[in-house]
């Protein structure tokens, strides 16, 4: 089983691992961090230094952290934040037609609750422009949610032009950026994107923990969607889980270390697996624009789909985004580029992360033309 | 990869096992009787089907010898279950007479091939392809 | 280091730590259990195992099992949700002064969004009665919430003979069992509670992983709170926490096998600490009523409250609940009980657990002892 | 329990250094100078403050021997730095003539003990304390 479904979620890392044993074992890190008492205490100051982490990484202040169970909690407090801390009623959002399903939602369940929202149409390159954006700019517009980093076609939008013309504006800037924390330079003392989701999952952490920044100068204000005892300024209640958040920072501290010469060696083994696909005609990457290192989305020609898929039972591969997959519709998002629900359909995404090795690369590369190559040779649709 | 957490790694989308064994066979080495025959081989009758919208197509052809089917040939555009559907029938097929052909129906795909509800047009398709080809057939015979 | 305080986080069992560990190293259930491909579907048999695992200890169908991020999130899920179901307007709620902050707060919330909520007072034994609960019905009750056993005087509400006059009356019952599960015996087969919240960290399982018990026959309806990809049958959306999941379905097993027998040792602990107190004149014990076994909470006179923390330091126990306690405001369990400011303040919460031995029960109590009398022994209110 | 993580198992809560070590010393086995002298010991001037909604209370006797304090007793109802407070009067009064103690101010106390902005009225309660208790000797050295 070769894996290359790094977007979907990446394995932990044994490092990680190693840093939130203590607070998995006895006498360790395990009681209540809100404990008035020195193993709270402790429990408390492992979390606060793992909070100064996630925070290093992004350029943000630790205070601006909140941490939250994933990325879709983070977007969901965000957006519903946002509107209902300003007023539902009229209130206008922009996103775009390619955002995570949790985005979507979200915005679908606050048009039901009055809200306006535009979904922007990327071009066939897979971005949406900044001009886009300010295009779609009303008076009423409370919020801009965006993502840094497509989930499936791994385009990357040019938040760094976008973040400063919103600010310049007075319109909040929302990013969920799940697939863009480690992957590609983030630096919010420079860009000034208000509210930004993380998840650790994506970044060699646990699954289940993730944080939002929510900037405080100029602060950006939001109504908390989970009530509660007041954790976390009050933004977010819940016992916090120690050893959770311990682990998404010590995944984001290997990032801080080495995401740079990681995403150059696997934006080179996502390269030379293209490459090794060329011996395939009629095939498509997807998403032409700049992008992040770790993902290649790829529709062929003259194969079914749900075949494609099983013939290559072998290789952990994503069609379309895992959440949607289940339902066998062909992803949105390659629709949402153009491509029509038959080669939507026939479309992989191969992600590529840390333990990703050039020899399963080639291997992986070699099975699909091999595969592809049958599947064709056996189609009613192919000559 | 142990069976233990209820995932057969063998066949891990958990297709009915007369699908899943036809279809590996298909796209593993040995493709037999996938394909066409040559143009202009003698004694071929060719069928086709597919789904109303067409997103699946089956496409048979059997070579007569006299009146029993001396070799078969199928492809298929659609799911592991379609592929099954024509792999099955081009190996059934062989040394039938037309009128045994013309007794398949798709209620025995599905048996023969445990082919689920959800799936049923794939069987349908089969038996359409060959109710096509007897046709084609019995059509180009009254020509001659 | 004594640890008392079970009530507030219980430490993670080996066992537990154990099953989760190949959800946490390489080429084990790291992939992401919506994926469609082997080791997606591994990862989600795993959590379709530990879902059976949590619905076995409370008696309930894997089906009607929704993972969250805890029994905060229960809680917020069950009451919005239901709320939002049925709609907000003039909706009544009926619930109780001495709840979980996690439903105060979000009863509190929904009375800004124009619901109404009657807040029970409990007797001075700790506990609401059935009929007070229908004394509190109108015909716009939409919802009572009430939890099982109540986190700082340990307890238990008679939820037992007030869920089948509910029933009756067809009106809804949501009950946190934040504390109860693994404690008391459940079966919700027997008790026809329509919601029910738990929580994997008050039962050696990890922190951040909960679950919502949602009823299907008759079904309980109530809209999502976290919009996204659809999981858990659409009620809760986001990536699941393999981990966390296999670690709750360990913890909640370990508890249907275990669970009796150490209730009834650690009430026994119980019992033998509060003799351990009784070399001291004028204390009390808060909450006669039936109650789980792991509690006690005693307000000690003639002693200040943070002076008596402070020279416990040794002891990890807690004075009121974890998530107030750093508010140092007296606890409100305890003056909704009668307690008057000066002596809520001067209260502990002792609360016992798995891993809690005789000796250090001994010790425990030996050091209340002495430092009570210390401080009564140098105090101007004392004669 | 390792200062690694930023935590003082010795001062958990995390007090000023001297409120927390004269603390830990009256509720340890040395509660020096804690209580109250014995009823009709001659010398002895008591003072007693309290903030304002009565929720601590500090108390003071200090016995004179001539115009100088020979030894000094305190009790306290109140937070730790109450009692350091306490502690610390008791120790320092020792020697001293009235109006030494007299010049004994809250500022000082804060001082000395290290005492926050939020427990201001803790030392409040140490100036009050000593001024009721000059207040009411005089007052007696008056009357006699
Ligand atoms: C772009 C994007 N946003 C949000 C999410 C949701 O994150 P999480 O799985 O942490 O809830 C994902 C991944 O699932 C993602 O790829
Ligand atoms: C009664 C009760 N309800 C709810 C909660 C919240 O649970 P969690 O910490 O899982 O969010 C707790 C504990 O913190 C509790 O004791
Ligand atoms: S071709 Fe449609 S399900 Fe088989
Ligand atoms: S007695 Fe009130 S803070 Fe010290």
């Amino acid at each position: 089983m070769i894996y290359l479904d790094y977007a979907a979620t990446t394995p932990l890392d044994a490092r990680v691992l190693e840093a939130m044993m203590p607070a998995l074992v006895a006498d360790g890190l395990q009681a209540n961090a809100a404990s008035s008492h020195a193993p709270g205490f402790r429990a408390r100051a492992a979390v606060e230094r793992a909070r100064a982490q996630v925070a290093e990484l992004l350029g943000a202040e630790a205070s601006e952290i909140i941490f939250t169970s994933g990325a879709t909690e983070s977007n969901n407090l965000a957006i519903k934040g946002v509107l209902e801390f300003r007023g539902l009623r009229q209130a206008h959002v922009v996103t775009s037609r390619i955002e995570h399903k949790c985005v979507l939602d979200t915005c679908r369940y606050l048009e039901t609750q009055g809200a306006r929202v535009t979904y922007l149409k990327p071009g066939a390159d897979g971005a949406i422009t900044p001009e886009q954006v300010l295009d779609a700019l009303t008076p009423d517009t409370a919020l801009v949610s965006l993502m840094w980093v497509n989930n499936e076609i791994g385009v990357r939008n040019d938040i760094e032009r976008l973040a400063p013309l919103l600010r310049e504006r007075g319109v909040l800037l929302h990013v969920d950026a799940a697939q863009a924390s480690g992957r590609i330079d983030i630096n919010l003392k420079q860009t000034p994107v208000d509210l930004l989701s993380v998840s650790a999952h994506k970044a060699y952490g646990p699954k289940g923990i993730g944080a939002l920044f929510v900037r405080r100068k100029p602060r950006a204000r939001l109504a908390p969607q989970m009530h509660g005892g007041g954790h976390e300024q009050g933004m977010r209640s819940g016992t916090l889980a120690t050893h959770q958040i311990v682990g998404m920072g010590a995944a984001f501290e290997i990032l801080r270390r080495e995401g740079a010469a990681e995403a150059e060696r696997i934006a080179a083994l996502r390269e030379r697996f293209w490459q090794g696909l060329q011996g395939l005609d009629r095939i498509h990457r997807n998403g032409a624009g700049p992008s992040a290192p770790h993902v290649l989305n790829v529709s062929f020609e003259g194969v079914e789909g749900e075949s494609l898929r099983a013939s290559l039972a072998d290789l952990a591969v994503s069609s379309g985004s895992a959440c949607s997959s289940a339902t066998a519709e062909p992803s949105y998002v390659l629709r949402a580029l153009g491509r029509d629900d038959e080669l939507a359909n026939a479309s992989l995404r191969f992600s590529f992360g840390r333990f990703t090795t050039a020899g399963e690369v080639d291997a992986a590369a070699e099975r699909v033309c091999l595969q592809v190559k049958r599947l064709r040779s056996i189609s009613a649709l192919w000559n | 990869m142990s069976i233990e957490h209820g995932i057969d790694p063998a066949n891990p989308f958990d297709y009915p096992q007369p699908i899943w064994s036809r279809f590996e066979r298909c796209v593993g080495e040995a493709a037999e009787r996938a394909g066409r025959f040559a143009d202009g081989t003698p004694g071929v009758a060719e069928g086709r089907a597919g789904t109303p919208a067409a997103r699946s197509v089956l496409e048979l052809q059997l070579r007569f010898d006299g009146e029993r089917v001396a070799d078969a040939r199928f492809r298929a555009y659609g799911c592991p279950s379609s592929i099954a559907v024509g792999s099955w029938i081009a190996d059934w097929s062989i040394g039938r007479s037309a009128s045994e052909l013309a007794g398949l129906n798709a209620r025995q795909l599905r048996e023969v091939l445990e082919i689920p509800e959800d799936r049923a047009h794939c069987a349908l398709m089969g038996e359409d392809a060959i109710k096509a080809l007897l046709a084609r057939r019995s059509q180009s015979s009254t020509q001659t």
